[in-house]
């Protein structure tokens, strides 16, 4: 069935800036936001958007996205004609590929998004948290007459320097691409949003695909190819909240901007819901002897100790005297009696122990400390793991059973598989 | 699991009045505990007992009752063959008459289903359980009916309906309100029996000119079939008056309540409304209390129930408060022993006291 | 795709009667074509135009409708924002009365949604179309009103609305079944106006005691509002009477209707049924009818339309003739210019004939 | 969220044995029997036994499967705890692996059978005809106390010798287990559908994985070594249609049982219908000249000529002049005027060129003549074909793009994308 704009979300990525919190589930299904999980934002936006097609592309631990998007119901895509399908790479009759890149995962869907003879494709990224009339970006696009559009978003010449960099004429049309520059000569970074007609870009990904040298990269190839053929390739100018949340340090202080900016994020928007898939339990209880301030907590909690500048996924429990400060918990994060984390991203079902101090000051000497994916001294402990009692790590951790440490270091007494859902 | 079994539920229960708090809705269709509405508790429990085929009836105020059950897709009822189905009393009527009828809808509705049991559910009582020790008793006893009963038959409130056992745990008497119980035994407007049994009570009821499903009348029953009663040993939360729902949901904020209706394996489902997470400010005060999405909170809450999308303002005091939906309170006010309905607006500084024996009721949609 | 428009279907037309085919359900509720009711046309249309809020209004006999519709999946419109609403008269009723008030229902629902226009359509005219070009010309005359209309006013049957048109398009006429018609321009009940017109309209009527919505009474504040009609040069088939019905469907069979009316680039949704495919036997005779799924043919058929599930017997003679769903024709039957509702048993040998000007209708489960 | 019994369905094969119909989709989304497709059967038995949730495994072109099954919706199984799920291979954080074969395919699905935590797990096959309510196979699995139950059909000893022949001993334990044997013990067939209780399910396949020896086949290794442990392993008997069609003989004979043996298929049966997903067309229309006896026609199909003995999918059209007779048209085949077509299987979407004369006599010496895939001079055409016109193929051939012949003897005039559903 004919559709006029589809969209096709790229969530294939083993988000290894995440370190081990992708060890299980790639970065698409990671929590956030206390009720959220970083895949509602675009699909989200797509069904406030008027599209009602979505295809995910994914390969890299898809079971958790998998049951997660499900019958794609929580997002209003459970659709007879449309909605959400879930597109791991396959066996054909002449081989079998992995997905080799962003483009190249596209072009192996082809068929797919021919299915629904669309006249435009939107590609979205998996990992993003921002909110975006997609809609309007189709009727900028249109009325441009442009072949492909990008959505582009205001940085500071200091950050220009890390992204995809586009320079456009007074119509917004762009004339220069520049990934990473020394020296930026626009302050427009690709925001990894782009509004493609389907015909071009079907012939394009061909081309691309026979073209030996390339890396199948949309910013690294496709673009740059168009932008040499002379193409109509506009820039589409965003104003709002935006961030990529591909790093601990952007994860952790993306979960903080909902209480410290909370009009930016606006979640309580009434005329744009993020959607999520919902955990079925009680509101949340706050005990007499508890505290809590500046925090967002959901449905399922439990706090008999304090909360302090936190963000509480569903179902955490804080039992009495334990202390959880400037910390992102994921859902199921038990926190026993007496422990106290201080700027600690918790993964899924993880139970701290009693007396545990996590987070604080940095050592650089302690078995535990990262320097690769960590910084701002912000701790993190992987999911579906239980701590040991009154143990200590201090900030700038990564904990996960991939860790080789001293059999006395060992701080982990076991681990558990997470649930997908 | 119990298989091949359907279910009825009674949205509405004409005995019991709630004032302002029923005025806009069915006795099932009054939020509860934060998050859901009465009936969440009567059809997940079906649900999660593995019934698939699920009736409501009501007579009147349809309209948010089938707002909050919708497609049904919150209970997994909105199935092809199968599912959640509204019955309201015109079902059946063929004429241009606009004259409600329950039971004719009723029984022409379980008349033409397959399922061989039927589990009949009142509205009024709110308990968490799955219906599989039910069912085994059910059999054991080769009952033609068995009603659900717990024993707060001495101090419940009316309406009540005590029954009378043998000690093999046969009915052998039903008293509607008794001024002197001759038991504690009481009613909890859940019955399981075969499901043509129950079209052909119904029947030979509609045929003696009764229109209206009372949820206990089949017990009277008692000299011509064997009913059974079965004891209900979890925590039930009768909600009869507003009194009474006061006192369950203050109740059910503190241990052994909240886990028993809330907190069991099963989960109770209701219809899912996308709000943001609560969010708590540096200056707020929180004890005691059950909070939900969507919620902003400055003030200070105590012991008090806040449904979803609830605004606390700065240094508004609540203590032992009731607050449904979308309501705001704004800065200063203190409110005590209160219940707010939905969508109300309460100005800086306002002040309501009520008692615990006797809360201040502001109805839905109010500016106080 | 038009955008940013919701759609009201008034599933019943009071002036319309078909005897024993409207008897047990509203018009729109008619079967029509093989394996559609007629409301799945007007619904469709909507659908297919890209509208995702429908409304669909009826005031009585609401049993076959909901039965139908469902959850609304079959259109895709099971959605957790928007969707399928049906709109009974009693949706607005907050005490215990029985009175149907279709007006309060219809203007609380379109007050609260957020669409910038409405399309109301009757449930009484069978078109397959998008409303793509309606909003384009409602947008190009800056009209207050479009009223979809077509060149059957002379010969049409009651009821009927003649417009009366200037040159540029603008309506400054409008007569009800007139014996001396000004125009043949003939309304279709289709009309696209601003939602918050509609609402304001319907609130006057109200306040001057209307309580019930006929298709195109707000045509005739064409001296107030900027009135224009839009013609629908497709085909389009009234069901006004019994015999329209019959006519109509043996219309549908032949070419160019057929293809007008099913074979459209947008599809006509339809609740599934999961039949089996139908099985013709080694000695049927099938000329010029369409035959839906499920159905078992021994017989002959010709110039026929057979619903869904129906069983045509050895030596059995069908001729210009439309059979509902579940029916059964068994051996050696005579059947011309005959209508036959739902479950019917036809048995052996019967002969029944009718006249192409008067069809035999043989009502819903008879058996003869 | 827990449940008692969940189904897998292994849908991964790539039917091999079906020749060009499965060049571009999986054999369980071939169309069978004029509304179905075979997946329709085991996912309609799972629903009608009262199974809410069915894992899918697929890794063959699973595009046209994955539109097909979508949100689960014609099968009631877009379930908010549960439903429908499409499980392709996938990578983790330690690598990547293609299914290897039935036994590891469910293996590298663990985590999300643990997601359900269920007590059972059936695994079926997606390529099989037959009604079977799974609820009485699980009462009886738990009647025997049973770690295992295989369902068993009744062939002839001549039959016996191509299936996996299972021996029980008079409580229905069974004793021995042969693949395909000489000389057949007994003649109870093994039918693929396996009842597991799922903890020791578990454990049976992550020793088989171990196992380097191992072909990581149910049939091959993971029931044989039930058996020499002395595990209880139950036959439950069936009766009742049930047809394997895994071969173009077997599928075109399978089709004509529904004409030929309604009441032993009974599709009509209302207490056990076989759910599909609808093609929303118009009810099929038999012009005055037409001539249909003898066969099965669903929706949108328009016949001008005549039709003998045939089943026809949605949408077939036989122009007039056209003769149809003892084939099987599936969904949107064009039969143009004068085209005269005798036992041929012609795929989805193909045109039939006006006059072409397709099947009847063999050829042995012809261009197409097919003895692989072929037998009883069966003709198969595959889908997304346009035939020229006055053209003539003998009985027992197979056409598809993939042939090879001399420019002087192509048939095919073009070849079209088949949309996947």
């Amino acid at each position: 069935m004919k559709k006029e704009l589809i969209a096709m979300i790229l969530a294939g990525g083993q988000g290894s800036r995440l370190g081990a919190l992708t060890d299980t589930m790639a970065k698409p299904a990671v929590p956030y936001g206390s009720r959220y999980r970083i895949i509602d934002f675009p699909l989200s936006n797509c069904v406030n958007s008027g599209i009602d097609t979505v295809g995910v592309l994914t390969q890299y631990q898809p079971l958790a996205l998998n049951t997660y998007v499900g019958n794609g119901h929580p997002w209003d895509l459970d659709r007879n004609n449309g909605g959400a399908f879930i597109l791991p790479p396959y066996q054909h009759s002449k081989g079998s590929d992995w997905y080799k890149n962003t483009a190249n995962a596209i072009y192996q869907n082809i068929p797919f998004i021919d299915n629904f003879d669309p006249d435009y494709v939107l590609i979205l990224s998996g990992d993003h948290i921002y909110k975006m009339n997609y809609a309007k970006l189709l009727e900028y696009h249109i009325a441009k007459g442009a072949d492909a559009t990008i959505a582009v978003y205001e940085v500071t010449k200091e950050e220009a320097r890390r992204f995809g960099i586009m320079t456009s004429d007074e119509n917004g049309r762009i004339v220069k691409f520049e990934e990473k520059p020394a020296k930026p000569e626009s302050t427009q970074a690709s925001m990894g949003i782009y509004m493609f007609n389907w015909p071009l870009l079907k012939k394009e990904l061909a081309e691309d695909e026979a073209d030996a040298a390339s890396s199948h990269d949309f910013g690294k190839n496709v673009i740059p190819k168009l932008l040499a053929e002379g193409r109509q390739v506009f820039s589409y100018p965003f104003q709002g909240y935006w961030k990529d949340v591909g790093t601990i340090e952007s994860l952790w202080e993306s979960n903080m901007d909902i209480i410290d900016r909370p009009r930016d994020i606006d979640l309580q928007d009434d005329s744009w819901r993020i959607y999520s898939r919902n955990p079925v339990k009680p509101a949340h209880y706050i005990a007499p002897g508890a505290k809590v301030r500046g925090s967002a907590l959901t449905d399922g909690c439990v706090i008999y100790g304090s909360v302090h500048h936190s963000i509480l996924s569903h179902s955490v429990v804080v039992e009495a005297g334990a202390v959880v400060e400037d910390s992102v918990l994921m859902p199921g994060v038990v926190v026993r009696r007496g422990a106290c984390l201080k700027k600690v991203i918790v993964g899924m079902e993880t139970i701290i122990g009693e007396n545990d101090q996590i987070g604080g000051e940095e050592n650089k000497e302690h078995p535990y400390y990262n320097k690769k994916i960590c910084s701002e001294s912000i701790t993190l402990i992987n999911g579906g793991l239980i701590l040991k009692p009154d143990i200590s790590v201090p900030g700038n951790c990564m904990v996960s059973m991939a860790q080789t440490v001293a059999e006395s270091d060992q701080i982990i007494e076991r681990c558990e598989n997470i649930p997908a859902v | 699991m119990i298989r091949n079994t359907c279910g009825l539920i009674l949205a509405d229960d004409k005995r019991i009045h709630m004032g302002d708090l029923t005025r806009p809705r069915a006795l099932s269709a009054v939020p509860f505990g934060g998050r859901y509405r009465i009936i969440d508790f009567a059809l997940s429990n079906m649900v999660n007992s593995g019934i698939l085929t699920i009736a409501v009836s009501t007579f009147n105020k349809y309209k948010s009752l089938m707002d909050h059950l919708g497609t049904g897709s919150a209970w997994d009822l909105d199935r092809k063959s199968q599912g959640l189905y509204i019955l309201p009393p015109y079902i059946s009527s063929e004429s241009y008459t606009g004259r409600g009828d329950d039971l004719s809808g009723i029984i022409s509705f379980f008349r033409e289903i397959k399922q061989e049991y039927i589990i009949v559910s009142s509205a009024s009582c709110i308990l968490n359980t799955t219906y599989d020790e039910l069912m085994a008793y059910h059999r054991d006893k080769n009952a033609d009916i068995s009603v659900m009963y717990n024993r707060d038959g001495y101090k419940a409130e009316a309406p009540v309906t005590i029954l009378d056992m043998t000690r093999s745990g046969r009915v052998k008497g039903v008293y509607e309100n008794p001024l002197n119980p001759v038991s504690n035994r009481n009613s909890l407007g859940v019955m399981l029996m075969r499901r043509e049994l129950f079209v052909e009570i119904l029947g030979e009821a509609m045929s003696r000119g009764t229109t209206e499903v009372n949820p206990e009348f089949y017990v009277k029953e008692f000299d011509r079939y064997a009913i059974y009663g079965y004891e209900y040993k979890g925590c039930a939360l009768r909600i009869n008056s507003t009194q009474a729902y006061f006192d369950a949901t203050l109740r059910a904020l503190s241990e052994p309540t909240r886990t028993d209706v809330f907190w069991q394996k099963q989960p109770v489902f209701t219809k899912v409304k996308d709000e943001a997470p609560a969010i708590y400010s540096e200056d707020c005060e929180v004890r005691d209390s059950m909070i939900s999405d969507g919620c902003y909170i400055q003030g200070s809450v105590k012991h008090s129930m806040l449904f979803r999308n609830v605004s606390v303002g700065n240094k508004a005091k609540l203590t032992n408060c009731i607050i449904f939906q979308d309501t705001q309170i704004a800065d200063g006010c203190e409110l005590e022993n209160v219940i707010i309905d939905k969508k109300c607006v309460i100005r800086p500084g306002i002040k309501l006291i009520g008692q615990a024996a006797y809360p201040v009721v502001i109805g839905k949609g109010a500016i106080v």
